[in-house]
């Protein structure tokens, strides 16, 4: 991989850790509520799979903040958006799970476990009929994947020979839940199997995840069909900051914690390098949680400003 | 033209217009769809604009939100009313709330429609109404089509409207007749005054202004007085200047409506007259609905469970007599 | 197979085959109304499964007449439910779509296409806690198998091993729709071969299709968890008695109308025997609508009263 | 005892009692449910009877039905109501039907149960409230749960009875501190009167009871009157014979709930006062209730959605003023 881009990699997920290191500092603060999904410990599957497909259109989860970074949203607009400021990205009204960027191609945060699927499905069909051709991922948990939404995709996607790609997260645990408890298979893809063809990839390993997502996406765009990835990876936090993490052990945990993406994409970087990056990140980050932190609230007055379109403010009071 | 025929008409116009537009859902294309609404398309646009979908409703509305942000308009038929529930979390969670989540970013020009009610024995499952749900859900746009013209300005309104809707017919509608007015613009926001009076405010919407329009000439004998006879059409939002002007004139209020009473849609209405037009009302409001239980398949339970134009005219007259008319 | 058995099964498709036609006369008599779905050619399927799965539980869809006559359910008492009649078998409530009877395991009409199938997936879960040995059948078609339930119910079966039989039975087509215009397979199987056995049977040939249930019942009872059985049929009639079947053509409908397993099996048994079969069962049919027409309609006083249980009758009027 | 504890007395009593109440949902067995109401009784009871689910609303309720055919009574979670939406078609086409379509034959002794409404800046897809949805639906018994002791009784009640029960929490009462009284007789069907007056009935139900609470003092300092405050408690049947003696007596009603005004459950009420008691009210009935919009993040916005302490008694006040209290 070329050494530009590796770098510009290694930077986003530094940056993308540093973000959730700030997110959950100002969580325990108070500047910061609702629900916190920390990307940690996942930054190579989130970095590698939004660059790889950058020209595409992304549709995520509530874990979505290192993705939204990583797809060119600024940071002090996501940070913003977090403390709930009208110079967030969904203008403080969505908050953590519901970042949107069409500008970007990223259609975001859904906080309904496999919403974003069917989404997903129906934007590749509307690509396949304009005829572009970026095609379309769709991101989710293993968690998702025991549900209708997920099952329906699978077929429509494959019936309708859509662009699609499905990107399972698979991080084993759905909240407390260990996938092989309540699901035959502990690697999702068995699922998708009838369907397209599937491919299995180490989510903690950055090349990896970006070569399979860029051949994924070559794959789509030729006309295929959708195709499956599926990234064994693995969160270093609780869910939710509302989450003790009580289920896994101290040795699951540090099994889990040694495969960290940074530290191993580290090693392969100019130390010098390395360091440079990392200090510019952290001031990216400062400046984001400086913009967020001085940033006004939402006018009260604008409560209701969204719910149509401006054609129909006038109909709507 | 039929009901039927003007949903087609307005369909076939905007399809025609906007290659953007397309129609998506169970047996649309090939066949035309379960009530002939979609009847041609298949054949002049294609069956990528004209989409069979499979039987999954949760899918079917959740694509076309999918396609909506993708730059599509599409418009996507239910079969009946009950299946929309296998499709509650797109349409309530995702449809009407992505716009307001993103700050205006996303865009939905969509539709979801589909006929509901008490046809003719389908059973409890086949049978329900849904407005009572839909029309208290913030972000949607709710519009229940009682004629073949306001279906044909409606539907072609929503079309071009960039903000979702749910557009619900009737199953018994499909075959009424009816003059449609291309020319004559409609605002589909705007409640319609079926049949002027000066005693009694009915409101209603759907297929039940139709049996309210048959019991009046009962009703006005009965009680010698005149009725004014509202249809809603637009459910979200309403159009209450409309019904105050009424209600002020009248000074009475009957709401019928054919779902089920409790919790029905026709609290909302009488409960706002409660609330703002109190000291104009001169008589309790009456609110003439459907019974609280599951559709039953015999035909006579069946027609005892929701009004008929018999027992609207029946309980109008009852309430009159008891309320000084 | 044993002679007598085949002689009942004979019997049974006669009697299925004789009530539909009366039903069909009868609702457009007009004393029959809303959706009726006529089995008519599909007979083979609904009564080898039933009578092979004799003991356990099931759960079907509205397509039923059939299911519940080889259940052994009174002709009459559905005939009536087909009236209207407080006679009925659900009193009139429910109408052809909705026939249940527990006292003959038979939890039968489900008027949402799918909507069976995580009933019955529940009803497992029960029937292995209870250590019950004989298991759970549901049938469902093969427009349903496209539908969320359908694949949740798969996955949950498999991941809890329970003791359930999945019978597709497979026409090819949801009212007007090809299956293989929607689906990617024209065989469902192909969806649960992650999960489970699959079988595939020729759903015309009620040999087959008892040996092949019979087999899956065996196979769920020794806990080795789910089963999937798929008997590619061919209905005679449109979908409903509303549908005119004009998307398939003459040749396709003369093709599906030589494989009449009535005319199939006949050839099998003694003519004298058949014909004594016939002549019964158009006399226990000719009974069944003599009881409907003169059975009495439900009292309208009572048109609440099954809303809830007795129980609550005094506090819900 | 918390609120939370309550319920989970409630179920390991039942559970103890008989061997046929599951429990099912997601994270409910092992790690003792999202709110912690199910904690301890995997470990009592074991994984066959606590049973920790896929991810799969309709599922959960749709297994749940079939549980319950199949003899057993079981008490399914859904995490929040938002995610109830994927489950309404088991809820209302199936757990809420099948009784009446068997006339009788299918018996469905179970509860869907979750928590709804305003947490803390939990966003659109997750704060909804949708008892007015529910307690539409012939066949479904809806209680809302707003303390300790109803929590008790209510749940122990629902698992007996053998019609299928929706059973609603809020997320902000979970740990609500109140006595429980196991052996005071408690009739989960019946209204409670929270405080007693003789001016204003106030009716309520789930966490507004408390918010209400709060703001009488200044209500009755501001007006200088006496509020009846009622928590409704069962939303489906209602106990319109406590209220209406309430009313009988005040001549004045005000209904606060949390959900969005339009169509929201407290039109059921102000409806059915206005149709039955119409000649026994004083003044205009006055509704206060959440704004028509999805709920917002920000917590300032959050706040001006929905009904608070102090937003009720100003309302109240004002409204009072108007109507020459
Ligand atoms: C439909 C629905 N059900 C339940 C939830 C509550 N919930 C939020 S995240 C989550 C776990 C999801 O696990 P997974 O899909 O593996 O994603 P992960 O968080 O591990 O990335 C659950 C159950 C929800 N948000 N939506
Ligand atoms: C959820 C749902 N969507 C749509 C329908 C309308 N509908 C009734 S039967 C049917 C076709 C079902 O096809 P299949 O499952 O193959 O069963 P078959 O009738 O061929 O036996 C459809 C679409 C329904 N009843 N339920
Ligand atoms: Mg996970
Ligand atoms: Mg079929």
């Amino acid at each position: 991989m070329d050494k530009l881009l590796l770098e510009e990699l290694y930077y986003l997920m530094v940056l993308g850790r540093q973000f959730e290191y700030a997110a959950k500092e100002h969580y325990m603060q108070g500047n910061i509520s609702g629900f916190l999904h920390l990307d940690i410990g996942q930054e190579a599957l989130s970095v590698a799979s939004m660059k790889a497909f950058e020209k595409g259109d992304v549709f995520t989860t509530y874990r979505e903040h290192v993705l939204a970074l990583a797809r060119g949203i600024d940071p002090g607009s996501v940070m913003a958006e977090l403390f709930g400021k009208v110079t967030g990205i969904s203008k403080g009204r969505g908050g953590s799970m519901h970042l949107f960027d069409p500008s970007h191609f990223f259609y975001g945060g859904d906080a309904i476990v496999g919403g974003q699927l069917p989404n997903a499905v129906g934007c590749a069909y509307a690509r396949k009929l304009q005829g572009s051709e970026y095609g379309v991922l769709v991101l989710f948990g293993d968690g998702a994947s025991n549900g209708g939404a997920f099952f329906e995709s699978l077929n429509i996607a494959s019936a309708q020979k859509l662009p699609l790609v499905f990107l399972c997260e698979n991080n084993q645990y759905a909240i407390g839940t260990r996938i092989d408890r309540v699901s035959p298979f502990e690697k999702q893809a068995n699922k998708a199997k009838p369907y397209m063809p599937t491919m299995e990839v180490n989510g903690m390993d950055l090349i990896a995840v970006y070569e399979a997502v860029s051949k994924a996406q070559q794959y789509v765009s030729e006309g295929h069909g959708p195709i499956f990835v599926e990234a064994m990876t693995c969160r270093f936090e609780g869910h939710s900051m509302s989450d003790s993490n009580s289920y896994r052990s101290a040795l699951e945990m540090n099994i889990c914690k040694s495969k960290d993406p940074i530290e191993s994409l580290k090693k392969r970087l100019d130390p010098g390098m390395a360091e440079t990056l990392e200090s510019k990140a952290e001031k990216e980050i400062e400046e984001a949680v400086a913009f967020a932190l001085n940033s006004p609230e939402p006018d009260i007055s604008d409560l209701k400003k969204y719910t149509f379109t401006r054609e129909l403010q006038h109909v709507v009071s | 033209m039929l009901y039927r025929e003007a949903l087609n008409k307005a369909l076939d116009e905007m399809m025609e217009e906007d290659r953007n537009v397309v129609v998506l859902g169970e047996d649309v294309g090939l066949v035309g769809g379960a009530f002939r609404v979609t009847e041609g398309l298949f054949a002049k646009y294609g069956e990528e604009r004209v989409i069979d979908t499979p039987i999954a409703e949760l899918s079917i509305v959740g694509n076309a939100v999918g396609m909506a942000i993708g730059g599509l308009r599409p418009v996507a038929e239910l079969m009946t009313a009950n299946f929309s529930l296998l499709a509650f979390d797109q349409i309530m969670n995702h449809m009407a709330k992505l716009h307001y989540m993103s700050a205006g970013k996303i865009i939905l020009p969509m539709i979801v429609r589909f006929p509901q009610g008490v046809s003719k024995q389908l059973a409890a499952q086949h049978s329900e109404s849904y407005e009572q749900m839909l029309s208290a859900v913030p972000g949607l746009i709710v519009w229940a089509v009682s004629d073949p013209n306001y279906a044909y300005h409606a539907m072609k309104k929503a079309i071009m409207m960039d903000d979702p809707v749910i557009f619900i017919e009737h199953e018994l509608l499909y075959n009424k007749k009816g003059e449609v007015h291309p020319d004559v613009p409609l605002d589909p926001f705007k409640a319609q005054i079926r049949k002027e009076g000066k005693d009694i405010t009915i409101v209603s919407y759907l297929k039940m202004v139709d049996d309210v329009l048959e019991a009046v000439p009962q009703i006005e004998a009965a009680l010698n007085c005149s009725c004014e006879v509202i249809d809603l059409c637009s459910l979200n939002p309403v159009d209450y200047a409309t019904l105050e002007a009424s209600i002020q004139k009248t000074s009475r209020l009957v709401m019928v409506e054919e779902d089920h009473k409790t919790g029905g849609f026709g609290a909302q209405i009488i409960s706002w007259a409660a609330e703002d037009l109190f000291y104009s009302l001169d008589a309790a409001p009456l609110r003439i609905a459907g019974e609280d239980v599951p559709i039953p398949y015999n035909r006579t339970l069946e027609l005892a469970s929701i009004p008929t134009p018999d027992s609207i005219s029946n309980d109008v007259i009852a309430w009159g007599e008891k309320n000084g008319l």
